[in-house]
């Protein structure tokens, strides 16, 4: 028990993932798509910081005395990804404002039913 | 020089992405950006030769940096061969691109759209060329945005949203291979994909690594579109511009692929204790590449607008290609990598021919393509050849795919999977037919102006791609038989 | 030129016929025969002429005793053909008479059997256009039924004789006998063309369908030939001789009812092959010498009844015994040369009938086939009957149909003429028969109880005419078609055909219609699922896709994990 | 000239003259003399090739590879040379006749119809000339694709519909079964080449050598094997000209063709009879003669009627290549000689009679013998070959398939053969009957007579001799085929 409540980052983790998705199926609002898209990565950012720390290490800066250091790999790998997360979250608002420019409107469902009408007049 | 020939296809495109958007010129940047494709290409024909006739990877490590430590390019014979495809068809489709998107997309856009290009294309040679496993997800991640803003480029509102689907499929799908590769890297220490490959063995952590198995293979299917994981192509590549539409069909789907070879083959490993892919090769991916095969190609059937037909055509010639990858022969092999450069070709090819029918016409609706045969015959004829190598009719490039796919099922005694891979290939004629009979069998529609043939800017670079995809139905030394160097190299057969 | 064949000439000769018009084709094509007759007459005695073909040594032409009979009498009979159609103008007919002479003549000299098979192939497609050559409706299909039998019989041929090659590797037209497959097929074969009892069909069937002249030629090519195929190759088959007695026996019945004159004739030359099959049976030289000593007088005087049936048909275009009669005041010539076919076919002594048949009569009695030889007794007098009497009575006496014409033409008459004229010499002097038959003949016709004995079943059997007619139990002739074992083919086939008809029809709609169904089920099934509105078709939307994916995920999961 | 360079030039010849059909759309009367002209000079380099071969010599051209030990190579073998001989022959002979079609007929499209019909000639030079199974079957394809746009010449409704079935069919057979056999073969005996004695011998056993052949039979739905003869009638939507050569001589011809090749070189002749693997084949073929000609019976229109009619004829060529006999072979190699040049012949004078007279169906056809005397006896000469009677060729190839048949010791089926030749005569006949003796239902009884176009008479009355000719110049065909089956000869 203790074992798995000491792994309560992992938990976390999970949670987060389990919420971003839903939240991308849950909703028709592009926007909160987005959002949940955004909380699903963010998840990820966690299980990277979480796997590069090492019990008892200290950052990854030379210290007279430490001999343990956490991963610092890990850290460094999600800062790229926090640049992917920017620009892919830039780049589906730049479409909501798109989409909400052509259809009026950023419901999915709504979005749906006017293709539909657009797909039956050809 | 030469020692660089392996960062060089990444780096053309990626440096000159900034300057064709700087440049603002709408001639001076697609003039730019055509010439620095063609460079990329030289550069990629070189780097094959070379691979292929020292008969070592090129191995290029970025900044000095070692292999456990930094960055290193690992081109094999599979990786040059992935970057010949890519430039070819990037080269090629761009050389296109600038009649076709003069009636698609806004003038002042130009630029930007051959900066999106390079830095799709310069994504994708990079996901081809590097041995860093986080540096894919990266590569995939900056080819992808380029892709969302190449494709809702489209004329079509309809674009946008397709965007928008494949955004959100997208950004799952890369947000699962980068899960998986954080599990593997927390198993293994290394994010080298051949470091990686050798410390698996020895990891203890074998469900961690099952399930980062799982992430990568959920990542990567929805990636290369793989059935039913592909929800999100059939209308990116229906309202994408015309040369959109060519370049990411081509490309982009086949570099996912090339991916799921590289994990299986060099990281998970298919023979021997400790190897990783079994359920992945003997179960998932055939079922997958199967119902895809089949599925796909009866929607493909049923398709009232071409550019939908042939995306659907294209989940399932996937089908072929993970079939393929599936088997673990020498053959099946060979025929995954074979049909990737293949297909690419014809699919290439086809989608091109219908830009020139956009560009004529101004639809891709089956309906408008009636007695086109007779108005636009050179167009339609390439068509029909392209049409003709989907089937998999001997003296195209598909034949000699579908060849090597047949084989490799027969050599495990699989007959009933040759039997499979056969008739599912019969679907194709079925929808290739469709568009065969509507464009000279029907009368043209009453009321349309006289459509002409298209101009020679478009039909020369469909023609080229058509051309190369019966040139290589017929002279395999630089298509299927650099697949089975590639492929025997893969299985660790020494040559 | 010595090294031709037999009838190659004539064979050559008749494709040319179309060329000459008028007199130049009269000429030629009396030409024909008689050069075909005297270059055969210059081959040296046991002539051969041999041809390699595809390692087989075909022997096109083999001139001996035997097959020198049946070439004798084969170019005597398309000579007087020729004479007795010279009125013809029909290409066709033209051709293809001689042509079919010249076929029988090439089987007759056919020493192996392939070529044999190819002689015997060109006598059924040559003979079968004299029989269209009607141009009604009813010899269309009589045609038809008559080529299928001719070509029937020659499958049957080839079939017999490529399992006959199988099996012993030989070509060799010679005595076969029957035992194996390809002999027995072989036999059926030639079984076919003799018109035996339950094959005889066609004959009755196809004569009186041709064309006048068309008539005279079929009756005397076919059957005979097949009468020379069975001497040659199947003497002394004991079945023969109850085939042949069977054979002589019951078309008498028919023969006796029918209407038709030439019907009648028909069955009559089924009757007469009987006595040759008979012959062909028992096997001795006698008999042997009997059946080919038959054949030429047979071809002769049936020619002649045929002849003059058809000048009766020419002038008055039916020959129909109830409407005919009385025709003796304006056909007096044709009337008698009639009755000389008709004294000839009932073996009146002096006409040739007589010395032949007697032959064959004698063998029988000689080898003690009494029953046999009782029934061919019975024949002959049934011969008598329908033959001897009741054709010249109902075409040429009998009750007078007030039918006047004139007289048959002058080169018809000419042929009946010949023809009537050779019947009485041979039958007065047999020893010019006797000499050319293939066995040494020590055989007199004319011994007193031979004469008195034939004239004694003659007398009486025209007395049992008369007296039938008298007391009108004659049996009427009927104006319908008279179908005997035809009816199998003709009306019991067709109607088994008719039954199952519908019940295949509706087993074939059935099996069309389920797959029909299953076709439309499956492609509906594929269109609910993949058109652009199908659950695969359709465009997703993001979180349906997503869920999947989640799910697929799952799915992945558990495998692995499993 | 070589022998190589002269095979190179059967192939070359052909692609000439569709070029040039493409290039000269202009001037028909050039482009149709350069038809012609390319014709002739094939059919000259053909009859050059014919003295090597027949001394036993076999050229061989490899040209390059496409698989690993798989190159795309040509070997001129006797098969393939009657084959092309044939095929050379009537090419001449039809590109005359359907200069004569096309003309009388005002048909649009010439120069795309007489260059796709130059490809097609191409594709039959190719399959007859190729030297292993990969090239054959490269070259089936090539000829079913150069085939489509001229079945569908007309290009409305009817065309497309015939056309659907006819490429349904072609293709869905090739590639689910002849293609899956090609490559099984290869994977099993590691070569496709054509070899004397076959390359499956030893390698393959078992029910797996019956599904083998049966993909091979079935999958060559050029044959028309039933039940995938379907693709046959389908095609007689075509113009006369095209059903004549391809669809009576080269396309079916190349189908039966693949099968031949299949049972001599792939499976051996030897080895198919001791493994009796062939023996349901016989009764596959048996079954397509009488249905085929049953379903004949049935069909008023004169080119449908034809078209059942080399279903069933084809079933003798895919029986004597059943029958895996010394004599069934040679009958087979044979009958692909002499039906070309029957059934050539009835489907010119059907073109024919549609040309001057339109009409299509056989009810109509009464009389027609009084005013095209020509066409009608040659109709006749061409039904008599087909049905199998002397003195026409088909009646050595029925003599050789049906002693063929008893050397297998299958006397049923030596029956089958002779009953078709009944059924043949029973729906071939009557047309010539009705045309020469009835008088036509309208119009006078003896009308003037009206030909078609010399071009077209004067071709059908040289194939029509042609078959009388085969039959007395049968022998060179049968040394020619001789040495196919080794051990064979002497007098059978």
């Amino acid at each position: 028990m203790s074992e798995a409540l000491g792994l309560y980052n992992y938990w976390i983790v999970i949670f987060l993932m389990m919420t971003g998705l839903y939240l991308v199926i849950s909703t028709g609002n592009l926007v909160r798509k987005v959002v949940g898209l955004n909380i699903f990565q963010a998840s990820v950012l966690l299980l990277y910081v979480t796997m590069g720390r090492v019990d008892g290490a200290t950052a990854p800066i030379f210290v007279e005395g430490r001999e343990t250091y956490t991963d610092p790999l890990p850290s460094v790998l999600m800062l790229t990804a926090i640049v992917v997360g920017v620009a892919t979250t830039a780049v589906a608002l730049a479409l909501t404002v798109r989409i909400n420019e052509a259809y009026g409107t950023i419901e999915e469902d709504e979005i749906n039913e006017q293709e539909h009408a657009q797909e039956l007049a050809g | 020089m030469s020692e660089h020939l392996a960062v060089l296809p990444v780096l053309l495109p990626l440096l000159a992405a900034p300057i064709c958007f700087l440049l603002r010129n709408r001639i001076a940047a697609m003039g730019t950006a055509i010439a620095v494709c063609w460079v990329t290409f030289v550069a990629g024909v070189v780097l094959l030769r070379t691979v292929v006739t020292t008969g070592a990877p090129a191995i290029y490590e970025l900044g000095g940096w070692s292999a456990d430590v930094g960055i290193v390019y690992h081109v094999d014979t599979l990786a040059a061969f992935v970057v010949v495809l890519v430039s070819s068809l990037g080269a090629v489709v761009l050389t296109f691109a600038p009649q076709s998107i003069a009636k698609e997309i806004p003038k002042e856009k130009h630029h930007f759209f051959a900066a999106l290009y390079l830095l799709s294309m310069a994504g994708l040679l990079g996901i081809a060329v590097t041995g860093d496993l986080f540096n894919v997800f990266v590569f995939l991640e900056i080819s992808s945005l380029s892709t969302y803003a190449l494709i809702s480029l489209g004329q079509d509102r309809r674009a946008l949203t397709a965007t928008f689907r494949y955004l959100i499929l997208g950004t799952v799908g890369a947000t699962f291979i980068l899960i998986g590769t954080g599990l593997m890297y927390q198993m293994t220490g290394t994010l080298n994909m051949a470091e990686m490959a050798a410390h698996i063995r020895e990891t203890e952590g074998v469900r961690t690594v099952l399930v980062a198995i799982a992430f990568l293979t959920a990542g990567i299917g929805l990636k290369m579109a793989l059935f039913p994981l592909h929800a999100w192509l059939p209308n990116a590549y229906c309202y994408a511009p015309s040369s959109v539409t060519a370049f990411v069909a081509a490309t982009s789907t086949k570099v996912s692929v090339y991916v799921l070879i590289r994990w299986i083959y060099t990281i998970f490993g298919t023979q021997g204790p400790g190897s990783m892919s079994g359920v992945v090769v003997d179960l998932v991916l055939p079922a997958m590449a199967i119902s895809g095969m089949f599925i796909a190609s009866t929607v493909a059937i049923f398709q009232t607008n071409v550019k939908r037909l042939l995306a659907f055509s294209s989940v399932a010639q996937i089908g072929y290609m993970a079939l393929g990858v599936s088997l673990v022969s020498e053959s099946g092999l060979t025929a995954g990598i074979a049909h990737l450069f293949n297909h690419a070709l014809t699919k290439g090819g086809l989608f091109l021919a219908m830009g020139c029918i956009a560009y004529r016409i101004g639809s891709v609706q089956l309906a408008d393509m009636r007695g086109l045969g007779r108005r636009m015959p050179v167009t339609m004829f390439l068509w029909v050849l392209g049409g003709l190598g989907l089937i998999g009719v001997p003296c195209t490039a598909g034949f000699v795919s579908k060849w090597y796919l047949v084989r490799a099922a027969l050599e495990q005694d699989a007959l009933y999977l040759a039997v499979i891979i056969l008739l599912s290939s019969l679907l194709a004629v079925i929808y290739v037919w469709r568009v065969i009979e509507t464009a000279y069998f029907q009368e043209p529609p009453e009321g349309k102006d006289e459509v002409t043939e298209a101009p020679l800017s478009l039909l020369i670079p469909t023609a080229v791609l058509i051309g190369a995809s019966i040139y290589f139905g017929l002279f395999t030394e630089w298509s299927a038989d650099v697949a089975g160097l590639a492929a025997r190299e893969l299985l660790g057969v020494v040559r | 030129m010595s090294s031709l064949p037999p009838g190659f000439l004539l064979f050559l000769g008749s494709f040319l016929v179309p060329l000459f018009r008028g007199k130049w084709r009269a000429a030629y094509m009396l030409a024909l025969p008689v050069m075909s007759f005297l270059h055969l007459m210059g081959l040296p005695a046991g002539f051969t002429h041999e041809l390699e073909l595809f390692d087989y040594t075909l022997t096109v032409a083999r001139v001996d005793s035997l097959s020198m009979v049946w070439g004798v009498i084969f170019h005597l009979a398309v000579f007087l053909n020729v004479i007795y159609g010279l009125h013809v103008k029909d290409n066709v007919q033209l051709v293809c008479g001689p042509l079919y002479g010249a076929a029988a003549i090439g089987a007759v000299f056919a020493g192996d059997l392939i070529s044999f098979f190819l002689f015997w192939e060109l006598t059924s497609l040559s003979s079968v256009f004299l029989i269209w050559a009607s141009r009604t409706q009813r010899a269309f299909r009589t045609g038809m039924r008559y080529l299928i039998f001719q070509v029937g019989s020659g499958v049957a041929l080839l079939a017999g004789v490529i399992f006959h090659v199988n099996d012993t590797g030989s070509i060799a037209f010679d005595h076969l006998g029957v035992g194996t497959l390809g002999t027995n097929l072989i036999f059926f074969a030639f079984a076919i063309k003799c018109a035996f009892p339950l094959l005889h069909m066609w004959l009755k069937d196809s004569y009186p369908e041709a064309t006048t002249t068309g008539a005279v030629w079929l009756s005397a090519f076919t059957t005979k030939l097949a009468v020379y195929a069975l001497a040659r190759a199947f003497a002394g088959t004991e079945a023969l001789i109850y085939i042949g007695a069977v054979m002589t026996a019951f078309p008498i019945f028919f023969a006796v009812i029918e209407n038709d004159l030439r019907r009648v004739l028909s069955y009559s030359l089924n009757n007469q092959l009987g006595f040759m099959v008979v012959g062909i049976g028992i096997g001795t030289a006698m008999s042997i010498n009997g059946t080919a000593a038959h054949a030429f007088c047979h071809i002769l005087y049936k020619a002649l009844l045929f002849m003059s049936m058809g000048a009766v048909l020419h002038r008055t275009g039916t020959v129909k015994a109830s409407e005919l009669g009385g025709l003796y005041k304006s056909m007096p010539w044709t009337a008698a040369f009639c009755v000389i076919g008709a004294m000839s076919i009932s073996a009146f002594p002096l006409f040739s009938g007589f010395v032949s048949k007697s032959l064959i009569l004698s063998a029988a009695a000689e080898n003690h086939h009494i029953v046999v030889w009782f029934v061919l007794v019975f024949a002959s007098a049934g011969v008598m009957e329908h033959s001897g009497i009741k054709i010249p009575y109902f075409a040429f006496f009998g009750h007078d149909s007030g039918i006047r014409c004139k007289e048959a033409p002058p080169h018809m008459l000419l042929a009946m003429g010949i023809t009537a004229a050779l019947c009485i010499l041979l039958g007065v002097f047999p020893e010019t028969l006797y000499a050319i038959l293939p066995y040494k003949v020590e055989y007199s016709a004319y011994t007193s109880s031979h004469v008195v004995g034939q004239l004694q079943l003659l007398f009486f059997s025209m007395l049992a005419f008369a007296f039938l007619m008298r007391s009108g139990i004659y049996p009427k002739e009927l104006r319908s078609t008279n179908l005997d074992f035809d009816v199998v083919y003709r009306r019991w086939i067709p109607g088994l055909f008719r039954a199952l008809a519908p019940i295949g029809r509706f087993l074939w709609s059935t099996l069309i219609d389920g797959g029909k169904s299953i076709v439309v089920l499956v492609m509906g099934a594929g269109r609910t699922l993949c058109s652009p509105r199908g659950f695969f078709g359709r465009t997703a939307q993001t979180r349906n896709t997503v869920l999947e994916v989640a799910v697929i995920l799952a799915v992945l999961l558990i495998l692995y994990y499993a | 000239m070589t022998s190589e360079m002269a095979m190179i030039l059967a192939l070359v010849l052909p692609l000439v003259a569709a070029g040039l059909s493409f290039v000269i759309r202009s001037a028909p009367n050039v482009r149709d003399a350069c038809s012609l002209a390319v014709g002739v000079a094939l059919l000259g380099v053909v009859i050059s090739l014919v003295p090597t071969v027949m001394d036993g010599g076999r050229p061989e051209i490899v040209l390059f590879e496409i698989f690993e030990g798989l190159p795309i190579a040509f070997r001129l073998e006797p098969l393939g040379m009657l084959f092309l001989l044939v095929v050379a022959t009537l090419w001449v002979i039809t590109t005359c006749y359907a200069i004569g079609y096309m003309r009388g007929h005002h048909e649009v499209n010439q120069s795309r119809f007489f260059g796709c019909f130059g490809l097609a000639i191409f594709a039959s030079a190719g399959a007859a000339l190729a030297g292993n199974m990969l090239t054959l079957f490269f070259f089936y394809e090539l000829l079913t694709l150069s085939t489509y746009p001229l079945v569908t010449h007309h290009q409305n409704e009817k065309a497309k519909r015939g056309g659907r079935i006819y490429l349904g069919i072609l293709i869905s057979t090739s590639i689910a079964m002849l293609l899956l056999a090609v490559i099984w073969t290869y994977v099993i005996a590691g070569t496709l080449d054509f070899r004397e004695g076959g390359i499956l011998a030893g390698k393959a056993e078992g029910p797996m050598v019956i599904v083998l052949l049966a993909l091979y039979a079935f999958g060559t739905g050029k044959a028309a094997l039933m039940p995938f003869h379907r693709w046959l009638p389908a095609a007689m939507v075509a113009p006369t000209p095209v059903s004549a050569l391809l669809h009576a001589v080269a396309v079916v011809k190349v189908g039966v063709f693949t099968v031949l090749k299949v049972v001599i070189y792939i499976f051996g002749i030897g080895f198919l009879t001791d493994t009796k693997a062939s023996v349901w084949l016989m009764w596959a073929a048996a079954t397509t003669i009488l249905l085929g000609s049953l379903v004949a019976m049935t069909k008023d229109n004169l080119k449908e009627r034809l078209a059942y009619s080399t279903v069933s004829q084809l079933g003798y060529i895919v029986l004597g290549a059943a029958l895996a006999s010394q004599w069934g072979i040679i009958g087979s190699g044979m009958h692909i000689a002499m039906h070309a040049v029957g059934k050539i012949t009835l489907f010119f004078a059907a073109g024919a009679i549609y040309v001057a007279a339109h009409k299509t169906q056989v009810s109509q056809l009464r009389g027609i013998g009084r005013s095209m005397p020509f066409t009608m006896t040659a109709y006749s000469l061409g039904a008599i070959s087909v049905i199998g009677l002397p003195p026409f060729g088909g009646a050595w190839s029925k003599w050789y398939l049906a002693l063929g048949a008893a050397e297998a010791g299958q006397a049923i089926l030596v029956g089958v053969l002779m009953v078709s030749s009944l059924l043949n005569i029973w729906y071939l006949m009557p047309i010539t009957m009705n045309a020469f003796f009835v008088p036509p239902d309208e119009g006078p009884a003896y009308p003037p007579i009206k030909e078609a176009p010399l071009f077209c008479v004067v071709p059908l009355c040289l194939t029509a001799l042609g078959s009388l000719a085969l039959f007395f110049c049968a022998e060179p065909i049968y040394r020619l085929l001789l040495p196919l089956v080794p051990g064979a000869g002497g007098g059978g």
